[in-house]
């Protein structure tokens, strides 16, 4: 199945494949930490610190078997602390700020409708350690989607105002949404290799769920077909991830070497 | 008076208070004013923490610390439920922490400016948390006692967690070590300040002690705290900045020196490191989160008369 | 004059002395600089970049001779770059965050009311290099105060908002004001010495100063004599310090020892 | 017609025309759009340096930026003010930016993602702003013309400083030199794209270049951006990303892959990666100042009314 590509090769793109997988939670879950303690209300504010706390343990996992499978020697933390930008592999939503609660909420309903059908696919990966950390993982993701489908069908049908800040969100995110659907030489390797589908194949099923939702939250779609890119391969992040990890890794680059 | 006698009585025999029985007006009044200042000082106590999960070191840190955070989310929605029980709406206490007329604990008023308070916080903040509440899981308030229970017992993690960050910090590099005994060193006497004025100088303590709402005087405690600190600080081999801290073999306790009391009631009088700063942060989540609350009101009641429309 | 120090000790004061004398203008240099580009209109943009610029060049005065006088090799950009937050020597006022652009003029006005008699002062420095700076950076630090007073004026005198948001930045800013004029063991050694005067005999010059330009603002004095401390001396900053350092310091402490 | 054929001897000339001269509808419409277009460019030109002033690796690398982003706001005040003197305020057009009716250089819709950038915008769009700039300082309107002699000085001081933080990342370490060239490989063909598209497909060009609004074509300038870029590259050991890049012996000139054109529009139209990013950040910038600038006026009005009642 892995046609042409030699062993090197095939672990050089399941790297890569490893590290979109981990920077999507890790670059999500540190953006919906930041509204731990602040918050519109104290149950808003549990249930998103669960939903982050979900996200880093799943960081936890795609990198530290990516660390593996790259082979020298670096563990999730030296991924996740010590790379700069343009190593990272998340999609370019991930990382835009959160703005109001309303955009951090759309966010994560729309990237929960994508990873529920994507790691359900992952379970029956070749890779038995993407089948394990997809079984795991996908649990809590389908928690995640039921939670985030509510929010935004009661803020979407909530009031006037709410109407038009959920909509406001959606048309600022629409444009990131396609890169969810990106096709390159990774993934056509990981099809290759039955380790995962091709994130396309997914697209009639996310938007199943999405149009279903979102009418139910009286939101319209953006007719726009326009797809931003650049997060999953590397080539061109938005400004505000290098900010991101200022902050993020501000004490593994003030102390190197440190152990905490 | 009769049934403030038979009341005393029923406190003295070591009976629970339920929200449906009779009592004082005063007693109430007490229990609104504790249980809600427990609650906001749940909730503004996220803040101090909260500043460092965005910087946290390592993955594990991270979780940790959101963990922790989310279970003080949790320990104010216990303690606002009881306090709901005595008759005041969580939102009309939110409103009073946000007008000043309720307080919070004067301990989250200081900031917290390296890694090694985190550790600093679980270990002397909760620390001195613990000593002030197990003894409340005995309080005579039914809801506030069994609120109180569930705390605890995620409280002494949250101390064995703190205390584990001191471990690690100084047993790393200089730097480490460093951070760890600055953060000591202002957290000791802010710390020694949470378990309130003297006994000579506290008001409200008597009454508070026969109704079993307060179950040890503040010197009581505090002397306790000193003493369960000192071998710990002496285990991490860190030095506790009180130059007239000594071992008393008389009393079997240290003896220590006095916080600056004159400090504690700046802080409590709204001149502390960051009361402007932490109320301003409350007041800018309140008012950001109106128009959602606002909304999952509406929708609530649009789903209802749906419902009922389709019945 | 000396004393009773010992040259050791007298130049471990002279080092703190010069830290707290860069320190403020490189935190304030920095707040300011985080309006360039997006001020309220392009000639306050151009004026308050300027101020910027002025104060990271008396930055690099002051913590390069600190840096010398330390012996240990370090320059400016190092002093700048790689300390952490209780290692800085500001005052409080001028790390919190700019907030609005009323608060960050009120702040710069209360700080060149300042600065100018100080500077002053430390012309007549029996330390030549202390004395050289200040000839230098008193000339700007005049014009700084020419503006700001004229800002701080014409905003406190404006419309009832602007008139609002003044006093509300005084307010503020105002518990901070009284650490500029502490005074301990460092300002004790400095004054003996004759490299400076105590900062409180500065005072009564301040307050004509202050009270003569808010009294044309239209605003009101806070009567609160309570004064936050604990920046000059590094032993309790703010929490916005650190969040400050983790953008600023990013590079050099991402990269150690690259040269840029 | 008569008076048209005059203005265009006027022009052939070289006379210059000053605000109070008689032009045609067009000049004045063509002139407005492109001057308001290169003000605008200016100051959302100060976003994508302005986004690492705060991050700046050394004192005198923040100095130098921030007199950089400086002097863009002040070439947008001259610019405004030589677009004033054809009838249209500065709050006019920057409502018109706001609203999506006047643009700004697509150059500026591309973030700035390491210190390199800082590097390459400095050379590559610097360079390449002054290749278009040169000319118009003999452009046949006087403000406009007098305007670019001013900006054009700056410019190329600009782009030498550009061009050193280049050559101290690719003399520095590895990750030094990774940066250099990723910024290079992110930076080429949008600047290429500065130049506009192609001249068969560029609007406006032939009555803007008979009235000396336009003096070059944008082939002509591309070329000359291209001929001059190379050799720097190559002096700082960057790869430029372009597989088709060869010297032709025969033109004397180097053969390059054009830009993808479909890039260009969909930047152009609103979909390029900061496109509304950057809008909001003046939006907001707008919106904030509000306050301000209306304080300001109001101040001034009562200055005035002080000082006519005090003669």
């Amino acid at each position: 199945m892995a046609g042409t590509s030699n062993p090197t090769q095939i672990d050089g793109q399941l790297f890569e494949f490893l590290l979109r997988q981990g920077d999507n939670v890790l670059v999500l879950g540190h953006r919906t930490s930041e509204w731990c303690g602040v918050a519109p209300a104290l149950e808003e504010d549990i249930a998103l610190t669960n939903t982050a706390l979900d996200l880093i343990g799943q960081t936890q996992l795609w990198l530290g078997y990516a660390g593996e499978v790259e082979g020298k020697g670096r563990s999730a933390n030296d991924l996740a602390f010590l790379r700069d930008v343009y190593d990272f592999r998340n999609v370019l939503m991930l990382e835009v700020p959160n703005e109001d609660f309303g955009r951090t909420l759309m966010r994560q309903f729309l990237f929960d409708a994508f990873q529920v059908p994507w790691l359900t696919a992952l379970c029956a990966s070749s890779n038995q350690n993407v089948a394990d950390i997809a079984a795991k993982s996908v649990k809590e993701a389908i928690y995640h989607l039921d939670r985030s489908t509510e929010t935004v069908i009661a803020l979407g049908d909530g009031t006037e105002e709410s109407n038009a800040r959920m909509q406001s969100a959606l048309d600022y995110l629409w444009p990131y949404v396609g890169e969810l659907f990106g096709e390159d030489d990774v993934d056509k390797a990981m099809h290759e290799a039955g380790v995962a589908p091709m994130p396309a194949t997914l697209r009639g099923d996310w938007e199943t769920t999405v149009n279903s939702t979102l009418s139910q939250a009286c939101l319209t779609l953006p007719d726009s077909k326009f797809a931003h890119s650049g997060g999953r391969t590397g080539f061109r992040h938005t400004e505000h991830l290098g900010h991101m990890l200022a902050t993020m890794q501000t004490l593994q680059r003030s102390y190197p070497g440190a152990a905490w | 008076p009769a049934k403030l006698a038979a009341f005393q009585v029923r406190i003295d025999a070591g009976e629970k208070i339920e929200p449906k029985d009779w009592m004082p007006e005063g007693y109430r009044k007490t229990l609104i004013r504790q249980v809600g200042q427990h609650a906001h000082s749940e909730i503004v106590g996220q803040l101090p923490e909260g500043n460092w999960i965005t910087r946290a070191p390592t993955l594990e840190r991270k979780a940790n610390l959101l963990a922790k955070v989310q279970d003080e989310a949790g320990h104010g929605l216990y303690l606002y439920c009881a306090a709901e029980t005595l008759g005041v709406s969580r939102d009309e206490m939110t409103e009073m922490l946000l007008d000043g007329r309720m307080k919070y604990s004067s301990i989250f008023n200081y900031p917290t400016l390296t890694w090694a308070d985190m550790g600093a916080v679980g270990w002397l903040v909760d620390g001195a948390a613990i000593m002030n509440q197990v003894p409340l899981q005995r309080t005579s308030y039914g809801p506030y006692a069994r609120a109180m229970v569930r705390v605890c017992k995620e409280e002494s993690f949250h101390q064995r967690q703190g205390f584990h960050i001191m471990m690690a910090m100084v047993n790393g590099n200089a730097e480490q070590k460093r951070m760890a005994q600055d953060a000591l060193n202002r957290t000791w006497y802010p710390a020694l300040m949470m378990f309130g004025p003297s006994d000579k100088d506290s008001v409200h303590s008597s009454q508070s002690m026969a109704w079993k709402i307060k179950i040890n005087t503040n010197d009581e405690l505090r002397q306790k705290f000193v003493d369960e600190t000192v071998p710990q600080a002496e285990y991490l081999g860190l030095t506790i900045p009180d130059e007239g801290l000594t071992w008393n073999e008389e009393t079997g306790h240290y003896d220590y020196t006095e916080p600056d009391w004159n400090e504690f009631f700046d802080v409590i009088s709204g001149n502390g490191p960051c009361n402007v700063d932490r109320l301003s942060a409350r007041q800018k989540a309140w008012d950001d989160g109106a128009w959602l609350r606002d909304a999952m009101t509406a929708h609530a009641a649009k789903k209802a008369t749906r419902n009922l429309a389709a019945e």
